[in-house]
């Protein structure tokens, strides 16, 4: 009863992995952008939300559409500004410009919002829902929905979509998309302001789960082992990932713990993530790149 | 190693000139070095602690407490948790002259006790750093001035002990022991095994992997699995608050967990929810809150100088810590002062200074604190506080715990070689 | 010593897709073996089987009697097997002078360490390659942009210096994926003059892909045709020229007739 | 005329293949090397020479990983783990092995990281780019695991073993005498001559066919296998190489710290090394040490600005000038990157190529 719960549990957590890996996703399927600020995106929608609720007293309602519209900005001018520069870049480039912003929303959420750490209030009852002995959250259970339904409206996006099908075809060639009139940086933007209000519905969760401060950025650390493992231009391939990594750590944690006498649980995904991509080196959903000569 | 001081960079050049600035003849300006974190991982720390740090000198500068025309310079500087900036933050407060240092962190502790060693200069590393420096002959330059984490363990299990017989259970209690899966989390377990094997109660030890923003497996085993009487929660950054959401989500009582220095702050409350944390209980080494002699004398610093008080001492755990590091410093300039006049102090007579100071309360808002070439640790008293209503408030008075066990362990500690 | 290459009934299929089936050929010393075909014939797919890039799913490759079939690329190019590519593979930040090295980089033995420290042994193979680099310099008469990056040299000097690398390596057997694609006339005649000097100074077997049918007729000593995968036809220039397979693969029925 | 060449008067292969082919460069770099060697030494201060102490083994890293990153083109994300692989073998060696001399422990180090960091090469077999980026990130966090959980190696619940200081030979009162290393310039040297050693045996092998091999790789993977260089070896050669240098990097490290501490070389610090390289330039030596003085001095010159300005403009005292300062460090510092990789992409050894360049080129704007 202990290991299903522990597997429940686990498969809560990894779909609020699966979110933060989405944005990540995202980006990268338009720009072929390795985004390492995803984790300061999560903790700057973090502050943002918590700002509006607890400095001026929101409503969770009215403040996540204030923070959605912040957010939305917060990703175009980053693409503006920044990464509209470096397309063609060495891939090392994109990823140091990404660890550059990193450290400039640090600095810019403490001095806009300060240091202080802040719980991101939500109307849901903390005491868990029990399916007969099974323990599961309240707050997890929503998050999950919201999880849910973030997925299903970018695979609807993606798919059905005019612009999504335009992002598409530009992840696939970007000069063919310049020939036939998209205009790729309109899309880098709006992949980017996507990315950012993916990024609040993560924050908004894990600010719950453990407060708003910069540590929140943390769970960027969380997103690779799930982004690689499913595949760095999947989306199908994030939610599924993030659900097997949260499984992979609640297991770990559960099984291996006691026996190495040391916390194994944020190691294990990474090791599970080295021995799939011996086998399957594009991850489990990603697309194979064929190289010719 | 006297060379003539040819500065490569005009900018810096100058930048370390003004650092020396000669006031009225004779008079002194003592530089207290001080690192920092106030941009790495454990910011939410180091901003009110090095901010405490900082109203306190000001307030004994003001207060002439280190002689007439005599005033010390708090010279911090940020490393943001990282060990090369931290070498070079203490170098260049060395090059200012600091006669005394006070460490920020457990990697730079560690990084820079030879050099604090070969240059006889005495840092303080208050709640972190390693517990054998409570040891001031094998470590003669580092001072801990705090309880280590060998101490809060003694002092944690104690208190679980006395509440167990308080509440007029039989048997031994079920401990967890939640820490967090790094040095200074693993620090305790030496001593926690030992006081264990000797008393005899049940323990098992669960480790939170850094940086530890999710620890469901760990929690549900401790409450549904292993059902602990107790937990003693070693945690740091973001880990202490998601502990106690978890656990108080799962319905575990909050007066059954109890916290070591660094997962006891106002801000880990906020984080997790004050309500959530009703009757959470941790070991504190500095007075908490603002009923405090000397958290009204800044306050009046501050009203003199007509602003209001510093926001920051709302949160008063580590603003406070700041303040009682200040304090200690000063106090060791001023005994050093005392022992040689001012202007013969070095850092040697500072550490002199530390290891002079004793019955030192700070009109209570201390342990009295004694600190001896031998004990750097000053007896490594810990007072526990707990969550009430919203804030926190004293349930015992300044507790030791299994003191015995610890000293054979501080003892048997191995000087640093090198 | 005569070098000899055979394929052997080398077939590969890509997802489904027939590339190649029951291709087989004999190229020798001192002759030119060139390989023919409308696109996507299977010509640069049993190049690549040849040269290791892709493992046959069945048939044999045979060097001097050696099977190497299915081994790695850089195996295969050690046995002495060198190429030239349908789109030059050069590497554009380097100088011409460090590509043509390149070709002999396989034969170069000296550890990390002896690299490192460089004078003495390292120093002195560099030297003893270099020489045999500047003779191919020479020989393809390059020596005026031997410092300039091979970027930024026209396509027609790209292609001679790509020639260059493969015969820096000395190799057996030549295999040149349309040297002449994108040249003009006076281009290909040189390019055609200094694979035939390769054919008569050296025991050199070389096969040649080429679509230039005026090119492949003067220089070739023997013709396969492949088409769709499979070989249509082979003989001496003037057999093929003759063939009506060839003619109907190329033109179509009604030309045949 | 001393800086310019001007058609080919090289008579030997020999001669064409010296590192600097005309005068003024081995001016130069005499110049240079008299100027680290003897006038710093003699005049710099021992904060002065503590910064560059750090500057000089952060090079070293730098350069390492700008082989690994910079001419094999393979991204890691693990340096400072084989660091402390390096740094914790030579703490082991001289703990288990008190008489063993310091270079030998210093040799042992780094060749402890080399194969550490070959065998974290391994999947570099199979995935490539962006995917083999996030397994090294994986080397960085399985090695601090290991450290952190094996208490023969890391010397105990604290993570950390102290070590003896290394010792120099010096003549006093006439007689051979073995010091110990204890002001920074002692240490000055050892980094400076370790470094030194560093530059010439990377330079070399630039100039071999393994630096060859390592572009060709980078460039064009497939075509390098077609010619004859067995990529998987080359690219396991350059992890060697790599985390050998950070081996050393790590011991020189514990040497100047006296104790080797896995928590100095976590996750944030390799992220420092790969934007050293970076912002220095990638593949270039050069870069490499202009990167690791850019990322070392950056937060020091920011505050002695900020505090200069702040001071002067605001009137911040030092707690208000350290209460503000941090976050617009983490500003100006992400800022800067941003901006420089925007603005000249090819990193700091560019702009500096560009600078001598109009001097090689003199009279004439350009070639």
């Amino acid at each position: 009863m202990y290991y299903v719960e522990l597997m429940l549990n686990g498969l809560l957590i990894g779909s609020l992995y699966s979110i933060v890996a989405l944005g990540f996703v995202l980006i990268y399927k338009a720009s072929e952008v390795i985004n390492f600020a995803q984790g300061e995106f999560v903790m700057f929608a973090g502050y943002v939300i918590a700002f509006w609720i607890l400095s001026l007293n929101f409503h969770i309602v009215a403040a996540a559409l204030l923070a959605l519209v912040v957010m939305v900005l917060v990703g175009l001018l980053v693409e503006w500004s920044v990464l509209r520069h470096l397309i063609g870049r060495p891939v090392v480039a994109v990823i140091m410009a990404t660890i550059g912003l990193a450290s400039f929303l640090q600095g810019a959420a403490q001095l806009l919002f300060g240091v202080e750490t802040r719980s991101v209030p939500l109307p849901i009852d903390d005491y868990p829902v029990f399916i007969g002995d099974l323990l599961l959250n309240r707050v997890e259970l929503v998050a999950a929905v919201f999880a849910g339904l973030g997925f299903a409206a970018v695979g609807w996006f993606f798919v059905k979509s005019r612009y999504g099908i335009a992002l598409r075809a530009i992840a696939d060639d970007q000069q063919v998309s310049l020939a036939m009139g998209i205009n790729v940086k309109t899309f880098f933007g709006i992949a980017w302001a996507i990315a950012g209000v993916v990024a609040l519905v993560g924050g908004v969760f894990w600010g719950n789960a453990s407060g708003v401060d910069t540590q929140l950025a943390l769970i960027g650390l969380k997103v690779f082992p799930v982004v690689i493992l499913g595949g760095l231009d999947s989306i199908i391939g994030a939610l599924v990932a993030g659900l097997i990594i949260g499984l992979v750590e609640s297991l770990a944690a559960g099984f291996l713990d006691p026996l190495v006498g040391g916390g194994t649980k944020d190691l294990t995904p990474y090791v599970l993530m080295i021995l799939v991509l011996m086998f399957r080196p594009y991850g489990l959903f990603g697309e194979k790149i064929i190289e010719r000569v | 190693m006297k060379h003539p001081k040819l500065s490569f960079l005009a900018l810096a050049g100058a930048a370390l000139t003004t650092v020396v600035t000669a006031g009225a003849a004779n008079a002194r300006e003592f530089v207290l070095g001080m690192q920092c974190d106030r941009s790495g991982p454990t910011q939410v720390v180091g901003n009110y602690i090095c901010d405490g740090a900082h109203d306190y000198i000001r307030l004994a500068n003001k207060m002439g407490m280190f002689g007439e025309g005599n005033s010390v310079r708090n010279f911090e500087i940020d490393h943001g948790y990282n060990v090369p900036r931290g070498v070079e933050a203490y170098e260049r407060s060395k090059e200012a002259g600091h006669v005394s240092y006070g460490l920020y962190g457990t990697p730079h502790t560690y990084a820079l006790t030879p050099k604090l060693t070969s240059d006889k200069t005495p840092g303080t590393s208050p709640g972190f750093g390693s517990a054998g420096a409570a040891n001031g002959k094998s470590y003669p330059y580092i001072f801990p001035v705090a309880a280590t984490y060998w101490s809060q363990a003694g002092a944690a299990v104690q208190f679980v002990m006395d509440e167990w017989k308080a509440s007029g259970q039989s048997g031994l209690p079920k401990v967890a022991y939640l820490y967090y899966d790094n040095p200074a989390g693993r620090e305790p377990l030496e001593v926690l095994r030992d006081i264990q094997g000797r008393v005899g109660f049940e323990m098992r030890e669960y480790a939170v992997p850094p940086p530890g923003v999710d620890m469901r497996p760990q929690v549900l085993d401790i409450v549904r699995r292993y059902k602990a009487d107790w937990v003693i929660n070693h945690t740091f950054g973001k880990a202490p608050a998601v502990s106690i959401k978890e656990l108080s989500r799962l319905r575990f009582p909050m007066n059954r967990v109890i916290g070591f220095v660094w997962a006891a702050a106002e801000i880990d409350m906020q984080a997790a929810g004050w309500e959530a944390a009703e009757g959470y209980q941790a070991l504190q080494f500095a007075g908490v809150g603002q009923n405090h002699k000397v958290i009204d004398e800044i306050k009046a610093m501050y009203a003199e100088e007509g602003k209001p008080p510093p926001e920051k001492m709302n949160v008063s755990v580590y603003y406070n810590r700041g303040v009682f590091i200040g304090a200690l410093h000063a106090r060791a300039i001023v005994n050093a002062i005392e022992a040689v006049g001012a202007e013969n102090v070095t850092g040697d007579d500072v550490r002199r200074g530390f290891e002079s100071i004793s019955d030192f309360t700070l009109g209570g808002f201390m342990p009295p604190l004694n600190l001896t070439p031998e004990d750097h640790e000053g007896g490594g008293w810990v007072q526990v506080w707990q969550v009430r209503g919203g804030q926190w408030v004293p349930l015992t008075d300044w507790m030791q715990g299994y003191r015995d066990v610890i000293m054979e362990h501080v003892a048997n500690a191995e000087p640093p070689k090198g | 010593m005569s070098n000899r290459l055979e394929v052997i009934d080398a077939a590969k299929s890509f997802g489904g897709v027939l590339a190649l089936s029951e291709a087989t050929l004999t190229a020798e010393s001192r002759r030119i073996l060139a390989i023919i075909g409308p696109n996507g014939a299977g010509k640069t797919t049993l190049i690549n089987v040849v040269s290791g890039v892709y493992a046959p799913d069945a048939g044999r490759v045979l060097l001097n009697g050696t099977d190497i079939t299915g081994r790695r690329a850089f195996e295969v190019a050690r046995h002495g097997i060198a190429r030239t590519f349908q789109n030059v593979a050069l590497f554009a930040g380097m100088t011409v002078l460090d590509n043509i090295l390149l070709g002999r980089n396989m034969l170069m033995k000296s550890g990390v360490l002896k690299c490192g420290v460089f004078w003495g042994a390292a120093r002195s193979e560099e030297i003893e390659h270099r020489r045999r680099a500047e003779e191919v310099i020479d020989f393809l008469n390059i020596t005026d942009i031997r410092t300039a990056p091979a970027g930024s040299l026209p396509l027609g000097l790209q292609k001679r210096v790509e020639l260059g690398r493969a015969l820096a390596a000395d190799p057996k057997v030549l295999l040149l994926d349309e040297p002449m694609g994108g040249m003009n006339l006076e281009e290909k005649e040189s390019i055609c003059r200094y694979v035939l000097d390769v054919v008569e100074m050296s025991d050199t077997a070389v096969i040649l892909i080429e679509h230039d049918m005026g090119v492949v007729m003067d220089i070739s000593d023997h013709i396969i045709v492949l088409d769709q995968g499979r070989k249509i036809s082979e003989g001496t220039p003037d057999h093929v020229r003759n063939d009506k397979v060839v003619i109907e693969a190329y033109l179509g029925k009604e030309h045949a007739a | 005329m001393i800086n310019r060449e001007t058609g080919t008067f090289k008579r030997t292969y020999a001669e064409d293949l010296a590192i600097y082919r005309t005068p003024l460069p081995k001016i130069a770099v005499a110049v240079i090397a008299f100027v680290v060697f003897v006038i710093i030494p003699w005049q710099g201060s021992e904060y002065w020479l503590g910064i560059l102490n750090l500057i000089g083994i952060a090079s070293l890293g730098a350069l390492g990983l700008n082989i690994l990153v910079g001419r094999t083109g393979q991204i890691s994300v693990g340096h400072a783990a084989f660091m402390s692989v390096g740094a914790y073998t030579a703490a082991v060696i001289l703990r288990e092995f008190p008489g063993t001399h310091w270079i030998l422990a210093m040799l042992g180090g780094g060749c402890a990281a080399a194969l550490a960091g070959m065998f974290f090469g391994i999947p570099s077999l199979r995935i490539k780019g962006l995917y083999l980026a996030v397994s090294t990130l994986a080397a960085q966090l399985i090695i601090e695991w290991i450290i952190n959980h094996w208490p023969w190696l890391s010397g105990g619940a604290q993570g950390s073993i102290y070590i003896q200081a290394p010792t120099f030979p010096w003549i006093e009162d006439g007689a051979l005498v073995s010091r110990k290393m204890e002001a920074n310039l002692h240490y000055y040297y050892l980094i400076y001559v370790v470094l030194a050693i560093g530059i010439l045996f990377a330079l070399n092998l630039f100039r071999s066919h393994l630096g060859r091999a390592f572009i060709a790789v980078r460039d064009r993977d497939i075509a390098a296998e077609i010619i004859g260089i067995n990529i998987f070896r080359t690219k396991l050669v350059a992890f060697g190489i790599a985390s050998f240098y950070a081996g050393v990097t790590g011991v020189l490290y514990t040497y100047f710290y006296s104790i080797a501490n896995f928590e100095s070389f976590t996750l944030l610090i390799s992220i420092q090394f790969l934007a050293m390289c970076i912002i220095g330039g990638l593949g270039s030596i050069l870069g490499s040490i202009f990167g690791a003085i850019f990322i070392t001095m950056l937060p020091i010159v920011l505050d002695f600005m900020l505090r200069g300005v702040g001071g002067a403009v605001f009137g911040w005292d030092d707690a208000a000038a350290s209460a503000i300062m941090p976050q617009w460090n983490l500003i100006m510092f992400g800022g800067l990157i941003m901006f420089f990789l925007v603005v000249e992409p090819d990193g700091l050894a560019k702009m500096w190529r560009n600078f001598t360049d109009y001097f090689r080129v003199w009279p004439f704007p350009y070639v």
